[in-house]
């Protein structure tokens, strides 16, 4: 049995006792490799490596080699400076949307299933509502009018479109914790709300929103990259917008040209399949019975 | 002398709740409420002990819930030490929070599995009594431990529920509710998950911390057995169908009930003695059928079902829940449901004998 | 059927020499033999029934009584095989006769099968056409989306039983044993009816194949008082009309004390007395068995006898050394600390108790008990 | 106490009227998909003509950039979307709303100039809801066979690669998993012809119930179906999973075994019958998210769909027709819900509805 001073944890070592869990799922461990090492590429990369801004019309749709490691683009740039360079902003607004994301769910859903009654029916009618409409394409018809112009924009707007789910599963966490005994007694025994959120829910519930939000990434990479591909979000150079013009050039005719196609798209999927891992392994490791929504 | 706790015609609805995606059924009426519990009235005294019996869904642990604040009443009031709860500000209702607390039935949910031991205790320690050191806390935590016989209290004050048996998490649960100094406990099925050979143990410890810290006590069951063994010096109230039908002294309840739905409990329950169950003579009912309590039938709901029903009124009017005085005069509404040992039923037929000072005896002889 | 009469089936042990006949009145239904079973869990095995032996005769009521945690369970699903995976039978055999041929036996007459061996088909049919169970939650033992007749159907066409008419009239007599109403029943979906109404049905579905073997498993944990008593008036009757055995299994010690002929207490995985019903409540002699008979209060007797057992019970997956219940008992000694006390027999033949100190027991925990209340 | 209870008789029953009305299941369901429906058309409108810098000013704008005069713009764009531009905006909402309610959902001004919107989606619905609805049922299909059989192996290497295989394809934007199959099938191994991953139809094929008209159309089908498929088989097939074991764990699946039921009868009737059951009501709502998708797969596959058409619309920001395509589609998913409703009804008899009383 573990001793009683690492029974004795505060949050900080139930990270630790986490990440410990997690080295002995092989699974979960290489997920969280690959997540950890793409996100230090994608940040401290371009502060090595300078960006590549000029064209090289001679070295124009070169297949990986010795000399390019990569490949080449539509204009002769080296797709390994490209990607990593263009990680940044997908990965930014992906953190962003899934911290904002599972801020909302939390917020809505707590509070609904918090206060019950008539807040708890309006809450939920709207997110009923909110969970029937075709969310995608309202996004796509609002993203062409309303100019997302940059990440926190872009990060805002895939929030309000991707809470709802999220927010039904927080309520039934929280009404089902509110139900429990503990939670009663510690009402009974006159603990004080933060307490009660604080120290009695929230640790009962932290391994299942770290999930949650891990999932709100992945669905904000998914939408984000098919708001780019349909030309919608302007920004600037990242893996989505890499695909999109190499798609839109052609590339896709061209079998020299395919690395430029194939290698931003590569690193969105290899982002998102080691989220994917990350999570599940979690899932495994905080509860294996845990449900999947759809 | 005021009652610690006084129910005056207490109901309590509930909303039907189908599944989410369960529509309702066209053609049937739906009633879209249920009384969970209903015109229930009570006194308990301070350091006494009151058990209450039913069934599943007869609406003892709802009002038990009211009586502990966690619940609100639709209808009716609830006092405590004479003062209304709905009513109560700052000091005083902190001192109805914290008078009356709750062990619950389930030792696996009772506890919060990511505190140790020391940290339930020391929670409302620190909220409730904020100029402690954490020394003195520490020593208080161990204090009640020892008083729930949960000793050597330094093995357990760094455990982890799911280091503990059942039993054991329910002796944490009996030392939170003490860190506060209660005087009413609602104990709702609290042992009815605990191991059997330790059931009696840990009864024994509720009941001499009713006589050492002069505890008043609710205890919930569906045990009767159970009910005589804690309420020994106490009353036993039986509720059906969110009714309290019969409410009288433990041992008179047992050895001479009066409504005939506490004769047919008694009469069904099976013995550890071959000898005895074997010859148990059974009261059969008229019929087998639970009616729901969104179609409750008229009059009396038992009579459906009542072996020694007599028609009339039965059918047709609720019976009030009633008190005596010898001689058959009777008490007006909730004045004598609290005294001690006077006992109450809710049956036409049987309030008739009453009446006429026919059964008098025994509620002599329980004395 | 014909088919299936002439055939043996795979598992077949044939330890009489004249399998087709009929075996002699005295063997046993189901004879228990050092069954050892345990789980694996993350922790380590889960000792969940130790070398457990027992005979359940023709027509006989046996109890297997025992806190949360004492195998009982386990015993049950494990005589019916269906254990979860995680589970596995390491040691033992599970020998089930049945006295009469005909009657489209699946197991070919009569004769002496181990239940262990028995795989595929032969297991299908041994289940509920030899040995029927009726299980805890009986609240859901149906398929909530069948109708209570298409469910007879499926069980009667496993096992190639009646249809149609004949099946709802065989039904029809069921419902009435259980004192049901047919009409209401037959064509009605499980939610329909109230838990004490599925729990008959249940009951007449069990009887339903003639089985010679009704296991229950807590069969009124869950419902109320008044229901669980109708239950036990039912199966009371039931076993005064038709000739099965009982294997009950229960917590509850006074549905022991009214319906079984012998009662088979169990502690940590293993049997710890053994004995008819009378001298198991009015003569213990396992100071466990003791203990339990005064834990439960009662309504009729006087308080006074009331008194839990010291400590909780073992954790399965780290078994205390010799007797199990040594750490809990007031007589334990060194030997009992130290080596593991066998079922064997007391007094006579019929009451047998594993413990190295039962000739005192009684006398000894008895007089301990006066002198603590004194 | 009686005399109250007999005075309070006649309100009790109006109330109780009341009160069945308001509880009854379908006609609230009713009720909230018209709610459903208005808050869309609403949000619609607001965002196109009440927002600063509304869709509407730019379409004046744009239209003024073509060589009209404001005024003629204006009433142009007016004519195009059946509102009087210069009227209130309360009266131009409840000429909006009455334009609804008649099935008028103006006039498409960039796309097929001056084509009503109706017209142009009528066209372009049956693609759609052809290949994302047998994509779907296929997907669905092939998710719970996946799913009961990884629950029936729990934690075998079967399982487990199956629910890591499923997770992981469910997180792949379609539009990669699209591109990928147009250059694997299509360009590297040839086995695919590109003529078949573009369009809906070879040119000279007439629709209707011709067999070159049917083979045809599934060639055309062939390689977006499968995208379709492989972007929701990952999370029938979780779900599927994990309502198999939920399944698996009741009482009534011991039981059958106990009862001696053959395996596949318990598969099927006990098991697959009773997990399906919480997915048929998320297979109605995931048909809104599979046709929001179908913009990007009909894009790349040049589909003949709703999905193409608002491609094309947003491309030309033809706002009449990207507003008639976000109601049509959202009706679309609130009817399949519905229909899923009763579906659920139908399978499951604790919620069925029954006649008479008892």
């Amino acid at each position: 049995m573990e001793s009683s001073s690492v029974m004795r944890s505060t949050r900080e070592n139930a990270l630790l006792r986490t990440l410990k869990l997690l080295a002995h799922n092989k699974i979960g461990l290489l997920g969280l490799i690959v997540f950890l090492s793409m996100t230090l590429i994608s940040f401290v990369g371009p502060l090595v490596i300078p960006p590549e801004t000029q064209a090289h019309v001679d070295q124009i749709y070169q297949p990986p080699s010795a000399a390019h490691p990569l490949g080449t683009d539509f204009q002769g740039r080296e797709m390994w400076k490209m990607v990593i360079h263009g990680g940044r902003d997908v990965l930014i607004v992906a953190f962003l949307a899934g911290i904002i994301t599972t801020f909302v769910a939390v917020t809505i859903g707590a509070v609904s299933a918090f206060f019950g009654g008539w807040v708890d029916s309006l809450m939920m009618g709207i997110t009923d509502i909110w969970l029937t409409i075709p969310r995608f394409l309202l996004l796509v018809v609002v993203a062409t009018l309303v100019r997302l112009e940059n990440v926190w924009m872009l990060a805002l707007f895939l929030a309000f479109f991707g809470w709802p789910g999220l927010a039904r599963q927080i309520r039934s966490q929280v009404l089902s914790l509110k139900k429990r005994e503990y939670v009663e007694a510690a009402q009974l025994l006159d603990l004080g709300a933060a307490h009660i959120i604080f120290r009695e829910m929230l640790p009962n519930m932290m391994s299942y929103i770290v999930i949650a939000m891990i999932n709100a990434m992945t669905s904000a990479i998914y939408s984000q990259t098919g708001l780019v591909f349909l030309g919608v979000v302007p920004f600037g150079n990242n893996w989505g917008v890499m695909f999109s013009l190499a798609y839109a050039k052609n590339a896709i005719y061209n079998p020299n040209a395919a690395a430029s196609l194939l290698v931003p798209m590569g690193a969105i999927i290899l982002f998102q399949i080691s989220l994917v891992m990350l999570s599940r392994s979690l899932e495994e490791i905080f509860n294996p019975r845990l449900r999947r929504g759809v | 002398m005021t009652a610690l706790i006084r129910l005056e015609h207490v109901t309590r609805r509930f909303q039907v709740k189908r599944r989410p995606g369960t529509p309702g059924v066209l053609g049937t009426p739906s009633v879209p409420f249920i009384k969970a519990v209903d015109d229930v009235s009570l006194e308990i005294q301070e350091g006494e002990i009151l058990c209450v019996v039913g069934e599943s869904g007869c609406g003892k642990t709802t009002t038990g819930k009211m009586i502990a604040g966690l619940l609100k009443p639709s209808q009716g009031k609830i006092f405590y030490q004479g003062e209304d709860i709905t009513t109560l500000k700052d000091e005083s209702w902190k001192r109805y929070r914290l008078g009356v607390q709750m062990i619950h039935q389930d030792p696996y949910a009772s506890l919060n599995p990511t505190h140790s031991v020391y940290r339930t205790l020391a929670a409302p320690l620190k909220r409730h009594w904020p100029v402690g050191s954490e020394s003195a806390i520490r020593s208080r935590a161990r204090e009640l431990l020892e008083m729930v016989d949960l000793t050597p209290a330094s093995d357990f004050l760094d455990k982890y529920p799911h280091q503990l048996s059942g039993g054991q998490r329910q002796r944490v649960a009996v030392a939170r509710s003490l860190t506060v100094n209660p005087s009413f406990i609602v104990a709702d099925e609290a042992v009815s998950m605990v191991d059997v050979s330790i059931r009696i143990s840990l009864l024994n410890t509720l009941l001499r911390l009713k006589k050492e810290m002069g505890l008043a006590v609710l205890f919930i069951t569906h045990d009767l057995a159970l009910a005589k063994y804690f309420a020994w010096e106490g009353r036993i109230g039986v509720m059906y169908l969110g009714r309290l039908v019969e409410l009288a002294p433990a041992r008179q309840l047992v050895e001479a009930p009066q409504h005939p739905y506490t004769k047919v409990l008694l009469s069904a329950i099976p013995e550890a003695d071959p000898d005895v169950t074997r010859t148990k003579e059974h009261i059969q009912l008229r019929s087998m059928d639970v009616p729901s309590l969104l179609r409750l039938p008229s009059g009396c709901a038992f009579h459906p079902r009542c072996p020694f029903f007599e028609g009339g009124d039965c059918e047709t009017v609720v019976p009030q829940l009633t008190s005596f005085r010898d001689g058959g005069a009777e008490y007006s509404g909730a004045e004598g449901l609290g005294t001690a040992y006077s006992s109450a039923v809710a049956c036409h037929p049987a309030q008739r004998r009453r009446q006429a000072g026919l059964v008098n005896e025994t509620a002599a002889e329980a004395d | 059927m014909n088919q299936q009469l002439n055939e043996a089936p795979q598992g077949w042990v044939q330890h009489t020499a004249a399998p087709r006949t009929a075996v002699p009145n005295h063997a046993p239904t189901l004879s228990v033999k050092g069954l050892t079973i345990s789980y694996q869990a993350k922790r380590g095995a889960v000792q969940a029934v130790r070398n457990v032996s027992f005979e359940v005769q023709r027509g006989e009521a046996l109890a297997l009584i025992g806190e949360s945690g004492s195998g009982k369970t386990t015993m049950g699903l494990g005589m019916v095989r269906l254990l979860p995976s995680t589970a596995t039978v390491s040691q033992g055999q599970l020998l089930y006769s049945r006295h009469n041929a005909g009657n489209g036996s699946v197991t070919g007459g009569a004769g002496e099968i181990d239940v262990l061996q028995l795989k595929g088909r032969d297991l299908r049919q041994f289940r509920w056409k030899e040995c029927a169970m009726v299980f805890q939650a009986a609240l859901n033992a149906f398929n909530p989306v069948l109708r209570i007749s298409d469910q007879f159907g499926d069980t009667a066409r496993a096992h190639g039983y009646l249809q149609g008419k004949d099946l709802a009239e065989r039904a029809r007599q069921l419902f009435e044993l259980v004192r049901l109403d047919s009409e209401r029943v037959w064509r009605a979906y499980p939610h329909e009816l109230s838990g004490g109404m599925r729990q008959r049905v249940l009951i007449a579905l069990g009887l339903l194949l003639e089985p010679q073997l009704l296991i229950l498993d807590e069969p009124t944990t869950a419902l109320d008082i008044l229901t669980q008593r109708n239950i036990m008036d039912v199966l009371k009757e039931l076993r005064q009309r038709l000739d099965f055995s009982l294997i009950f299994i229960s917590h509850d010690l006074s549905l022991a004390a009214e319906l079984a002929d012998r009662v088979a207490t169990m502690y940590a995985g293993k049997l710890v007395e053994l004995s008819d019903v009378y001298t198991t409540f009015k003569n213990p002699v396992h100071p466990y068995t003791i203990g339990l008979i005064n834990a439960v209060p009662t309504l009729t007797a006087h308080k006074d006898h009331v008194a839990s057992i010291p400590g909780s019970p073992p954790d399965l997956i780290d078994l205390p050394e010799g007797c199990k219940f040594h750490p809990r008992c007031p007589l334990a000694t060194e030997r009992c600390r130290e080596e593991e006390p066998e079922l064997v027999p007391s007094t006579d033949d019929t009451h047998w108790v594993a413990c190295w100190n039962w000739e005192s027991a009684r006398a000894q925990l008895n007089a301990g008990q006066k002198g603590a209340s004194a | 106490m009686s005399s109250g209870a007999t005075a309070l008789r006649p309100k009790k029953t109006a109330r109780e009227l009341l009160e069945k009305i308001a509880t009854n299941f379908w006609l609230r369901t009713i009720v909230k998909k018209v709610f459903i429906v208005w808050v869309v058309v609403t949000l619609t409108f607001f965002i196109i003509r009440a927002l600063p810098g509304n869709p509407v000013e730019i379409m004046v704008m744009s239209l003024m950039d073509s060589g009209l005069s404001s005024e003629e713009a204006y009433t142009r764009a007016a004519s195009l979307l059946r509102i009087d531009l210069n009227a209130p905006l309360s009266q131009q909402y409840s000429d909006y709303m009455s334009n609804l309610l008649k099935g008028d959902l103006g006039d498409s001004y960039v796309l097929a100039i001056n084509k009503p919107v109706t017209t142009l989606i009528a066209q372009r619905l049956p693609w759609t809801l052809f290949s994302v609805g047998t994509s779907l049922l296929i997907s669905f299909v092939i998710g719970m066979f996946l799913g009961t059989l990884a629950a029936y192996r729990r934690n075998s290497l079967l399982d487990h690669a199956l629910t890591n295989f499923g997770a992981a394809i469910e997180s792949i934007p379609n539009t990669l998993t699209a591109i990928v199959l147009v250059l694997l099938l299509g360009v590297t191994w040839k086995v695919v012809p590109l003529n078949f991953m573009r369009g809906s139809l070879s040119p000279g094929i007439k629709p209707g119930f011709t067999l070159p008209f049917v083979v045809d159309l599934f060639k055309h089908y062939a390689v977006p179906g499968t995208v379709y498929v492989f972007s929701t088989l990952g999370g029938w097939m979780l779900a599927m999973r994990s309502s198999t074991i939920s399944t698996l764990g009741d009482d009534y699946v011991t039981v059958a075994r106990a009862r001696g039921l053959p395996d596949l009868r318990i598969i099927t009737a006990y098991v697959g019958r009773n997990a399906s059951l919480p997915l048929i009501t998320s297979l109605a709502i995931s048909l809104g998210f599979v046709v929001g998708g179908s913009i990007l797969i009909e894009f790349i596959f040049v589909y003949q769909g709703i999905g193409l058409l608002l491609s094309q619309a947003i491309g030309k920001r033809d706002y009449p027709v990207m507003q008639g395509i976000l109601l049509v589609t959202t009706i679309t998913v609130i009817v399949s819900t519905a229909l899923a409703d009763l579906l659920y009804g139908w399978l499951d008899p604790r919620i069925r509805i029954t006649g008479g009383g008892e």
